[in-house]
């Protein structure tokens, strides 16, 4: 199956640009012989809403990464995200339902803080020419510290509107459905897909991330294209965030610990370089399925006990990247 | 210990009507407390002839979500499960309400307004823990007028029991203008974290009468920076905790530590009776509190040879 | 007839690095419609005064004003607005892209936004066509050898319509029809009026091409002359401050040497970079690669270095096959090889000039036997010295170093191995005259000494100088071994690649 | 003086320093180092003595950063190897007997450097990216110690083992010794033999350290295995100051620290050059951080709004970038006047 893929890719595709797509087929068809093998061993696993339900439970994740794709193209890291998805929760939970605000303020407001901190960490990182791993750690501490001086209790969201969104399920046909997230999240990748191979913007960030004193000296936009992905990344936390507080209709100071290791490692196990220049956003996208796939597989297997589901997750994780590794290793 | 006894109901609810599948998910393997808690359903479910889904959430909600969806998607019979934080479940569990699958929480509740999405709820009260605490250091110090000093080791900042075991606790000896909480710090429930804030507090406050921890791992860290700032733990400081495991007791029938709060991780057989109940449609009441006492050192005594976890 | 106003002038630059006063009070103008060659030794300071007009660097004193108006660029975004284009000196250009994009990117043809990737291809097709050069221009830049990526360089800066371009040193790994292709784009556009400047160690480059010179020296003004008026001696003199008396010296070849095989390869070859061959390399001998671009000299240089693998034939190195499956087997039989590329391939930019010269030495002892720090010395100063790399401060950072010099370092790591084949490949680029002669002799006085050179230049001229046979190379094939007696000259080579060897 | 401040570890020394200002404004006892039972007691012992851990896990951590690479699986090395020297002990029928004490700390550290060597070879061997391929430990290991402890604290009461992270030797808490130690070896390894040397150039420009022959291989996979001895050291010692090994917690989000003990010593994540002492200064300056939080009596829900304040005031005073633009701001985007050009001799053509 995998290999058919890989053939059908080769026949079409321009000379030498077939080596770049490689790892992304790779993974490609890697989770589909996964998905298949999962089919075999669980029954009721091999359904469309399986599937579905991937993307409904990572609708938030995907687009997280989304912004985590520019970040990681120009070779930088934003481990703010997680708290950032946290502090829209709580900032989303306390406004609708402690303070009684519209949702349709509050979910704008709630996307300008985010992007608001990720520009103002854009312009630490370049002006200031600090590495992005400290000043984005700074932020990930003041974004979760902000969480717990709204408060340490989670909050419930009530408004009926918001509730209304959350629970709204879209029919697809064969008794499938997805909630409104997915969409969300599926546009959010649509559009950041087409901005990073159609416009110059998404060109720029290549470009930096292959060489940043090159791309200042090609005459290229170095200092806006950096600040501009930090903020990408700072509202895609942000929608993420609302999107986790769709999906949970509560705010939480705690939530999405550690989501920005996520994040990251759906990036790269899509196969875009953690040093930038190289990757494509379909990987990501490929990046979240593994991952989510992966919990499914875990929780259908349903007898593994705590540690043994960690140490189950560590193997999957193992075998996919040595699987992939090795194709893309031997067709390039 | 306790697997004997659920043997008998486990055939008598298994000729019933066939095997019933549970899905149990649990927050994840954080602490001592935790495991023993899973150990206790995995084993009751076994001797229940329960079939037991398990799956750990790593103190993720939207790992439980994902878990509890996909229990809806293998169709169980009952679904359990101890959730990470208070707010956020409606949702899915709106969609086992649809799925007809009844919903058991444990260990700590939810704050849905809509009742009717579980069926009850079986667990600790973490506000009543810190006012047993609480109640005790009253007690305690009845008739003393002076000041009594007192630290706090939090748990995680955020996490449930720490904001309700400090909620609790501050509520009683609130009353009292006597009672002074010099410092609070969170400990992240864990003994290295609660020797390190401990050590730091005994250099900052040279007066401490009582040490309040939300846990006994924290408190047995705690009794180590004691004893090596020279000073008596239990004597030259008091100290309280929460959860009675074993290392715990030890230290509380030595004297190191005066007064524990249980909070049993030990909900298996209940857990398995009321799921049995729920299945075959009884009528199972709202809230259900899982037996737990407190402990003085000569309780801890005479408690600590038949002590399971 | 008086001169038209100057477009661009600079006057009283100063700039200064930490410890280094790279530029002080230098005037500059450039005229429209003229090239204007800037001049001077390595570490003269001429990438230091595009890099200060172009707003890579603050500058420290002085003014610029272009078009009678002053001017102070925030950096190359603003100037290349303003009409200025430039190719630095070293290929600055993303590897990851295509060659297209490489070519493009900030000036990408779009509609309402959105790229137009097809038109984008065609026109770089096109505009490399221009240049002579037919390459797929959707593969990405990295895979093709520096010659090609300096000539994407050029491209990209000459289509961007500009009033001022700027060339660092373009020409340091071209061949000579490429020169002559980009001398014909620049002819054009001088014509059009636009002001050129140009960076080369080529004398015969300048003389071709340059109306005006200015040169510089340690950092100051020497003075601007016209290229008519001023000697190439006169030209040396004033660049290096004294007469350059052994240049003429090295006019005579070195005589031919018989003597026991060191490397052979038999049909050694590697599918799709270099088709099998069959070399020999005797001890002592220096044995010269010619051929065009992309002829494959750099795949013979790697292959028998082990940085690539080879995929069919065999090689023996003292008469014994041995595979190379990594350059530290190589070395340990006493193969050496300077890359061309020296930022991607040569030197570790963040260690010191030090470090970077005894690297190969260490990694060859190992990490537990460390150079005693006074050999380190020695050795570093003898070179430092010998090749003379400035600032002479072994503990300066090799990245602060100036290109030349960045390239003298590199060439110094290989010599203090002594080796017994060194593979040079293009050692010379970017290095002023004076040091060249002196690399030259190095090279002619080890070879006597008994070590073999496999030497790759794209300057035809010091491949005659130097080697004994010149081995040439056409389309990644082996076409034709040539001994270097009196009858071989560069027409004979470059008749002998037109016709593939046949002749 | 200027030679002083140019020095690149006096921005995170001088944070350290203005970070134990604080706390001696608060604490005004803070400095003060007391003889107690014949040990050295004092706020300025305790930062060291908690310390330690980190500065162990840094100091190997730094190793792997100077590569260019990054390992996320110290935590999880730590909580294992606690957690078997623990299981060990614990089985031992004399827990305070040294031969079976050493016996532990042998098996706990072997372990950790197998582990480490299969995360070198991931990364050098199979081309895995550092990030992804410690990944895997650092979530399989953290099962595998709990799968150690059976999920449960395992508690030993041994003196010989206490003696690692909570015991005294010469006046000195022997943790502190312990790190001196591996400070001393590490630096002797990296400054006076070549390893610092060739390891800058593998992270310099890897290419580059291939084609100068260096076996950037083999020493990529010994750096890994160092950054998780160190990090088995850690866990031995974290285990042993609270005589239990706590497979769940131990080492969590250690690696967060230690990475940016790291960067605030200023070491690049991009690799290449790298900084034993800045990283020693990083990890105490965390260290006295925490402690000032204590100290101070900071409460736990705005600890992170002061810990995110102090990082990017550090990360602020340690750039060049931003003192130039503060606190000299001279005009320099000023066109200045054109100066005469004075003695150099000028040619003019005629
Ligand atoms: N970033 C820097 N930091 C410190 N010194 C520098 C820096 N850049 C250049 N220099 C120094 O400035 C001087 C001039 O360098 P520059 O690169 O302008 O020389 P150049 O004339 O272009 O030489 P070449 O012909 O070798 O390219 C050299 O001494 C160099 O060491
Ligand atoms: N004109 C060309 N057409 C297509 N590919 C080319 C061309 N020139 C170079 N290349 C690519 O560059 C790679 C390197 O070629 P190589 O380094 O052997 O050239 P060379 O003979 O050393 O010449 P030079 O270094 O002057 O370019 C080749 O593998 C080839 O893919
Ligand atoms: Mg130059
Ligand atoms: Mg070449």
């Amino acid at each position: 199956m995998s290999s058919g893929i890989l053939t059908s890719a080769r026949l079409r595709l321009p000379g030498r640009l077939r080596s770049a797509y490689i790892p992304v087929l790779a993974t490609a068809g890697l989770l589909a012989a996964m998905f298949v093998a999962g089919g075999v061993r669980y029954t009721g696993f091999a359904s469309g809403q399986v599937v579905l339900n991937v993307f409904i439970d990572n609708a938030f994740l995907l687009v997280v990464a989304v912004g985590m794709t520019f970040v990681i193209l120009t070779g930088g890291i934003d481990l703010s995200v997680g708290a950032v998805v946290a502090l829209s929760t709580m900032v989303s939970a306390s406004l609708m339902t402690d303070g009684g605000w519209p949702p349709l303020l509050v979910v704008p407001l709630v996307l300008l803080i985010g992007s608001a901190l990720g520009l103002a960490m854009g312009c630490i990182i370049h002006y200031f020419d600090i590495q992005p791993f400290i000043v984005t750690l700074a932020g990930m501490f003041l974004a979760r510290g902000l969480c717990y001086v709204i408060g340490t209790d989670s909050i419930s969201i009530t408004d009926p509107a918001y509730t209304a969104v959350a629970q709204a399920r879209i029919a697809l046909p064969g008794e499938m459905a997805v909630s409104v997230s997915v969409l969300i999240a599926v546009a959010v990748a649509g559009a950041a897909a087409y901005v990073l191979h159609y416009t110059r913007l998404g060109r720029n960030v290549y470009a930096i991330g292959g060489s940043e004193q090159s791309a200042l000296l090609m005459g290229l936009p170095v200092a806006r294209t950096k600040i501009a992905v930090y903020t990408i990344s700072g509202f895609c936390s942000a929608l993420g965030g609302v999107l986790f507080s769709l999906y949970t209709l509560s705010g939480y100071g705690l939530n999405a610990l550690g989501m920005e290791l996520d994040a990251i490692a759906a990036v790269v196990i899509g196969g875009t370089l953690l040093t930038g220049g190289s990757g494509y956003l379909a990987g990501t996208v490929l990046g979240v399925l593994v991952l989510g796939l992966i919990q499914t597989i875990i929780s259908f297997e349903g007898t593994l006990s705590s540690w043994w589901t960690k140490i189950f997750i560590g193997l999957l994780l193992f075998a996919f990247i040595l699987l992939q590794r090795l194709i893309s290793a031997r067709r390039a | 210990g306790c697997g004997s006894g659920g043997d008998t109901t486990a055939s008598a609810g298994g000729a019933d009507d066939g095997k019933i599948t549970m899905g149990f998910a649990q927050v994840g393997a954080e602490s001592g407390w935790r495991t023993a808690n899973t150990k206790s359903i995995q084993e009751s479910a076994k001797a229940a002839g329960i079939e037991l889904k398990f799956s750990d959430a790593q103190q993720k909600q939207e790992n439980q979500i994902k878990a509890i969806r996909s229990y809806i998607q293998q169709k169980v019979d009952v679904i359990a499960f101890s959730p990470v934080v208070e707010s956020g479940w409606d949702n899915v569990l709106k969609e086992a309400q649809t799925a007809k699958i009844p919903v058991i929480l444990t260990d700590r509740a939810v704050d849905s307004a809509d009742t009717s999405l579980y069926k009850t709820f079986l667990g600790s009260d973490f506000v009543e823990e810190g006012r047993k605490a609480g109640k005790w250091l009253v007690e305690e110090y009845k008739d003393s007028t002076d000041t009594v000093n007192i630290v706090e080791l939090q748990g995680t900042t955020g996490s449930a029991p720490a904001n309700d075991r400090k909620a609790g606790f501050a509520e009683v000896i609130g009353a009292e203008s006597k009672f002074k909480v010099i410092a609070s710090q969170t400990g992240d429930f864990t003994r290295a974290k609660g020797k390190e804030v401990m050590e730091a507090f005994l250099k900052s406050n040279p007066d401490i009468d009582v040490l309040y921890a939300h846990n006994d791992d924290m408190g047995l860290g705690a009794i180590e920076a004691i004893e090596g700032a020279g000073k008596v733990p239990g004597k030259d400081i008091k100290i309280i905790t929460v959860d009675a495991v074993k290392d715990g007791m030890q230290a509380l029938a030595d004297g190191k530590i005066n007064f524990i709060v249980e909070c049993s991780p030990i909900l298996g057989p209940q857990l398995m009776d009321l799921a049995k109940k729920v299945v075959a449609g009884e009528q199972v009441p709202a809230r259900v509190l899982t037996e737990e006492t407190t402990f003085t050192p000569e309780q801890a005594k005479a408690a600590l040879p038949t002590r399971p976890y | 007839m008086a001169p038209p106003a100057p477009i661009l002038q600079m006057s009283g630059i100063c700039k200064e690095f930490p410890g280094v006063k790279a530029l002080s009070g230098v005037d500059f103008r450039l005229l429209p419609g003229e090239v204007h060659a800037l001049m001077g030794e390595n570490g003269a300071g001429k990438s230091t005064l595009i890099k200060v007009l172009t707003g890579v660097y603050d500058i420290d004193g002085g003014r610029i004003t272009l078009n009678g108006q002053d001017v102070v660029f925030a950096g190359p975004l603003q100037a290349q607005q303003a009409g200025i284009s430039t190719v630095y000196q070293e290929v600055n250009l993303c590897a990851n892209l295509s060659v297209a994009e490489n070519i493009f990117i900030g000036r990408e043809p779009r509609r309402l936004g959105r790229i137009q990737w097809k038109r984008m291809r065609r026109r770089a097709a096109e505009l490399l066509a221009g240049l002579d050069l037919h390459i797929d221009v959707s593969a990405p830049l990295s895979s093709y050898s520096l010659a090609v990526q300096q000539m994407v360089a050029i491209a990209r800066a000459v289509d961007i319509s500009a009033r001022v371009l700027i060339l660092d040193e373009p020409t340091s790994s071209l061949d000579s029809g490429e020169v002559e292709q980009l001398f014909r784009v620049m002819r054009r556009l001088k014509a059009e009026g636009i002001a050129i400047l140009f960076v080369s160690h080529f004398l015969d480059q300048i003389y071709e091409i340059s109306d005006r010179m200015t040169i510089l020296r340690n950092g100051s003004l020497v003075g601007e002359y016209l290229t008519s008026e001023l000697g190439q001696v006169e030209l040396v003199g004033k660049m290096i401050g004294r007469e350059l008396a052994d240049l003429e010296k090295l006019e005579d070849r070195p005589p031919a040497r018989t003597s026991e095989p060191l490397v052979q390869t038999e049909a050694l070859g590697r599918s799709g970079a270099i088709e099998p061959f069959t070399l020999t390399v005797h001890k002592g001998e220096v044995v010269g690669l010619a051929g065009l671009l992309g002829s494959g000299r750099t795949e013979i240089a790697r292959l028998l270095f082990g940085a690539d693998h080879a995929s069919t034939g065999a090689l023996r190195i003292d008469g014994e096959p041995v595979t190379l499956r990594t350059p530290r087997l190589a070395m340990n039989r006493g193969v050496a090889f300077c890359s061309e590329n020296r930022r991607a391939e040569g030197l570790i930019p963040d260690l010191t000039v030090r470090e970077n010269i005894v690297l190969a030495l260490q990694a060859m002892r190992g990490w537990h036997r460390p150079i005693p720090r006074r050999t380190q010395d020695e050795l570093v100063d003898k070179y430092v010295a010998a090749l003379n790399i400035r600032p002479a401060d072994p503990e300066q950072l090799v990245r602060n170093l100036s290109g030349g010099n960045q390239q003298k370092v590199l060439l110094a790591r290989w010599l203090i191995l002594e080796p017994r084949l060194l593979i040079l490949d293009e050692p010379t680029r970017g290095i002023d005259v004076g040091a060249k002669a002196e690399i030259q002799r190095l090279v002619a006085e080890l070879s006597d000494g008994g070590m073999a050179v496999l030497f790759v230049s794209a300057e035809l001229e010091e491949v005659l100088r130097l080697s004994h046979k010149v081995a040439v190379l056409r389309d990644r094939k082996l076409v034709a071994e040539l001994p270097n007696d009196d009858g071989l000259t560069t027409g004979v080579i470059m008749e002998t690649i037109a016709s593939g060897g046949r002749a | 003086m200027t030679a002083l401040v140019r020095h690149r570890l006096f921005w995170p020394a001088a944070v350290l320093l203005l970070l134990l200002a604080a706390n001696v404004a608060f604490t005004p006892g803070f400095l003060s180092i007391e003889m107690k039972d014949g040990h050295l007691y004092g706020s300025l012992i305790d930062i060291f003595r908690f310390g330690a851990p980190l500065i162990l896990v840094a100091i190997g951590m730094t190793l792997v950063i100077a590569t260019g690479g990054i390992d996320l699986s110290v935590g999880s090395v730590v909580a294992i190897s606690g957690a078997l020297a623990c299981l060990h002990i614990s089985g031992l029928p004399d827990q305070n007997d040294v031969g079976g004490v050493l016996t532990a700390v042998g098996l706990a550290l072997g372990l950790a450097l197998v582990l480490g060597a299969w995360n070198g070879f991931l990364v050098a061997g199979i081309g895995i990216q550092p990030i992804i391929a410690t990944l895997i430990i650092m979530v399989a290991g953290r099962g595998l110690a709990q799968l150690i402890t059976d999920g449960q604290i395992v508690t030993v009461n041994s003196a010989s083992y206490k003696l690692i992270g909570g015991g005294y030797w010469l006046t000195l808490p022997f943790s502190i010794l312990i790190v001196l130690a591996v400070l001393a070896l590490t630096a002797f390894l990296t400054r006076r033999l070549a390893l610092g040397m060739l390891v800058e150039s593998i992270g310099g420009n890897a290419t580059a350290s291939r084609l100068a022959g260096i076996r950037s291989r083999g020493l990529t996979v010994a750096v890994y295995a160092f950054c998780a001895l160190c990090a088995g050291i850690a866990g031995l010692m974290i285990s042993s100051n609270v005589s239990s090994a706590d497979g769940n917690n131990a080492g969590l989000w250690i690696e967060l620290d230690a990475i940016l003990a790291v960067v605030i010593g200023g070491t690049s994540l991009m690799g290449g050059r790298f900084s034993l002492g800045g990283t020693v200064l990083g990890a105490l300056v965390i260290q006295t951080l925490t402690t000032t939080i204590y100290s101070i009596g900071i409460p736990p829900e705005t600890t992170l709004l002061f810990k995110a304040l102090v990082v990017t005031v550090v990360c602020l005073v340690q750039s060049p970038a931003f003192r130039e633009k503060v606190f000299q701001r001279r005009g320099r985007r000023r066109p200045a006047a054109p100066q005469a050009t004075d003695d150099e001799k000028v040619e003019v053509p005629a």
